[in-house]
């Protein structure tokens, strides 16, 4: 049972109005043909939940600029003119998370937990509206679990189970979004035959992945 | 030497050998080219890797190897790299030695404010509030002033970073250590004078019988 | 056909191919042998393990590689292994299909207690009450009486695993099904009669119109 | 600046009374030479927090059977007759933590989290003593973090500096333990010049090890 699918096949799958978690810091470890067959297809109205929306003509921030965004869930956006000035035009909501706390928020929902006590943002404007708990007189923060509709995932290498490997500062929040989404779709460098990637280099095990994008053929 | 190298060169006297280091963006970012001879340090990027390094050589990049603002960076061997809630374990869990930190604004309390300029600038906390929240040693290093305007002030009117007391201040005319008692003139910089950073501070600073001078070449 | 061959097989007959499936040790663990032909799923030991499969042959065990229980497995193409976290993120997080568990007691709200007996029995729940409230389906498969008493009660009177609703019983009587009207007889073993299954049962048991047997052959 | 250390000199670090993690699972990647060592020392009065005590004479269980042991915080000790008699004859206080509980526990400890929200326990034994919190309709125990004195971990291979990497099921609770102790000491079958471990490779980055056991020499 191969998971592999045709780009556009793969993204078809994503419904207007969708929940996007999408992986990647600054653009290393965003899905590059994923977010260029968004824009193909006039996907709009997202709603993005990633780490920062990188700069105007890079990754995340395409979907920005494309206006296809309607609210963002991210821990920065000073890399990206466009990401600011819709915010300040009221034309795109934007919701600031701290990362750490984003990452732990993200793991939770994959992760099938409430959500997590930290310490971080107290007495900050983060606080607004969260529950406060202290314990052995350490104040924390409640931050609740986050999921999504579809998480769309850059691995290094994949195999034809799903089996995902990731590289370097490309990994971030793609293994976390890959635990976090009803639909995982993820797009590899390469895919090679299964048992090619030994059990203890594959952090995304194969049953959370539902659709492998096909890589572009070098060859013949 | 520049004010930027002046400030990054204290700073880097601050780090010890072994220390699991984070610079933020821009003027800490410099402390790195500044260790003393001999004091090994790893540098995390909360983007996920601990052991950063310099691109060696043009033409050595790697794509899927970045600094948190997205630039090409090495690595050293023994790196090692893993995911954000790995990275941001490592930050919030204590095992950060020292973070390096611009500023806004920091207060008598020893609070800090980097992250935004309400109305104006909205860039986000980034990791800054998991940083100076997690990290075992705060070090702000910023300009003193901002266009003659103290950035060390009574209380922070901008948006709090976090409301842990930072550990050092560093500044093109001295070193600062807020305590519990208030701010402490530690170290005054070459050919700068008690005077002259009272005059520039919007706090006041406790000062000790003898402030000594940076020992900076 | 032995009684707990005949439970092995049925729940067998449950697991739909792709299925990430987790087996509870003792009873359960003889399911992975009884797969209908054509359905390949994968199995999770919860020590860290998606792709576990019995050892090849002898001599092909390694220290590195064992069940929950401690011993010698052997590894698919294409397992995956991972830290206990996330073995049960896989877990609590509904990754996981299918659980498989032993009980000692399950009672007509479908709720079931399987790891203690106060004052005789405390190994622990270890990973059953996670997979209990976690896993998408829960299918108890026991023996239907502990030397005649029935282990299908009105009310848990042992301390339960869970609150959360299991989805199906079987064992070497029927196949019962939890609903929110109450325990849903849907099969009978070959040569069982609804009166043998109701008579060896402690709780009170709905009976459709027609009762079909189990599909073993 | 090598962290490794002769096996006496690491395990004398250890004061009696300690409150231990100790990785592994029903002995698969517990420590061995540092469970001799503890035991050849007479350490006592130790707290284990662990998944399980193995069985008698087997990994964490001897350190049971050696009676070093105040107390057990574990997921399950059912099959170690001699945890069972000691706890019901009063000798050992023994707490039983869900397995993904005891997990989480552990990792918040180490990520500096107060605690996690877990549907896990709700309506049992287990609830007993905590905090129950709803979120949108849904009932959860907050469980909180777990810390040490002493983590001994049990690697595959190490590098000199200290970066670990794990084998298949050896792994376990090893790599969350590394994070929540304040000394962190690791066996590893075999220790590689720094460099041979690729990042992506490593899962316990080196400046979570404080000391580093050396392995027996084969050769010469």
């Amino acid at each position: 049972m191969s998971k592999v699918r045709k780009l556009e096949e793969a993204v078809a799958m994503i419904p207007d109005g969708a929940v996007l978690m999408i992986g990647g810091f600054m653009g290393v470890g965003t899905p590059p043909h994923l977010i260029d067959e968004l824009l193909r297809q006039g996907k709009r109205d997202l709603t993005v939940i990633a780490n920062d929306t990188a700069r105007p003509t890079v990754g995340i921030g395409r979907l920005v600029s494309a206006k296809v965004v309607r609210k963002v869930i991210a821990s920065h956006i000073g890399t990206n003119s466009e990401t600011q000035r819709q915010m300040i035009a009221g034309e795109t909501v934007v919701e600031l998370v701290p990362q750490g706390t984003l990452a732990e928020r993200v793991r939770a929902g994959g992760f099938g937990l409430g959500g997590v006590l930290t310490p971080t943002g107290v007495g900050t404007v983060v606080e607004d509206g969260k529950q406060r708990i202290e314990l052995d007189g350490k104040v924390y923060l409640l931050e609740t679990a986050l999921k999504a509709d579809v998480a769309l995932i850059a691995a290094k290498r994949a195999d034809y189970l799903g089996n995902l490997e990731y590289a370097l500062t490309a990994r971030n929040f793609n293994p976390l979004m890959a635990m976090a989404a009803e639909l995982v779709i993820a797009e590899a460098e390469d895919i090679v035959p299964v048992g090619v990637i030994p059990p203890d280099s594959v952090v995304t095990p194969n049953v959370l992945v539902d659709c492998l994008v096909a890589k572009e053929r070098r060859h013949g | 030497m520049d004010e930027k190298t002046l400030i990054a060169k204290r700073v880097a006297l601050e780090l010890q050998a072994g220390n699991l280091v984070n610079l933020g963006i821009g003027l800490p970012t410099m402390v790195a080219a500044h260790l003393p001879a001999g004091v090994n340090v790893f540098f995390q990027s909360e983007n996920g890797i601990v052991g950063m390094a310099p691109v060696p050589e043009a033409g050595a990049e790697n794509e899927d190897l970045s600094d948190a603002g997205g630039s090409p960076i090495g690595a050293v061997p023994g790196a090692a790299s893993f995911d954000s809630a790995m990275s941001f374990g490592l930050i919030r869990g204590g095992h950060l030695d020292v973070t390096v930190l611009g500023g806004l604004q920091v207060d008598e309390e020893g609070r800090l404010a980097n992250w935004m300029v309400p109305g104006k600038m909205v860039p986000g906390m980034g990791g800054a509030m998991d940083l100076v929240s997690g990290a075992k040693r705060v070090i702000v290093a910023m300009q003193h002033s901002a266009k003659g305007t103290p950035k060390i002030v009574k209380r922070c009117e901008l948006p709090l970073t976090s409301v842990r007391r930072v550990d050092l201040i560093v500044t093109e005319l001295a070193v600062i250590e807020p305590t519990d008692k208030g701010l402490v003139l530690k170290e005054v910089a070459p050919g700068v004078s008690v005077a002259d950073v009272q005059a520039l501070t919007g706090a006041e600073l406790i000062v000790p019988a003898t402030v000594p001078t940076m020992p900076i070449a």
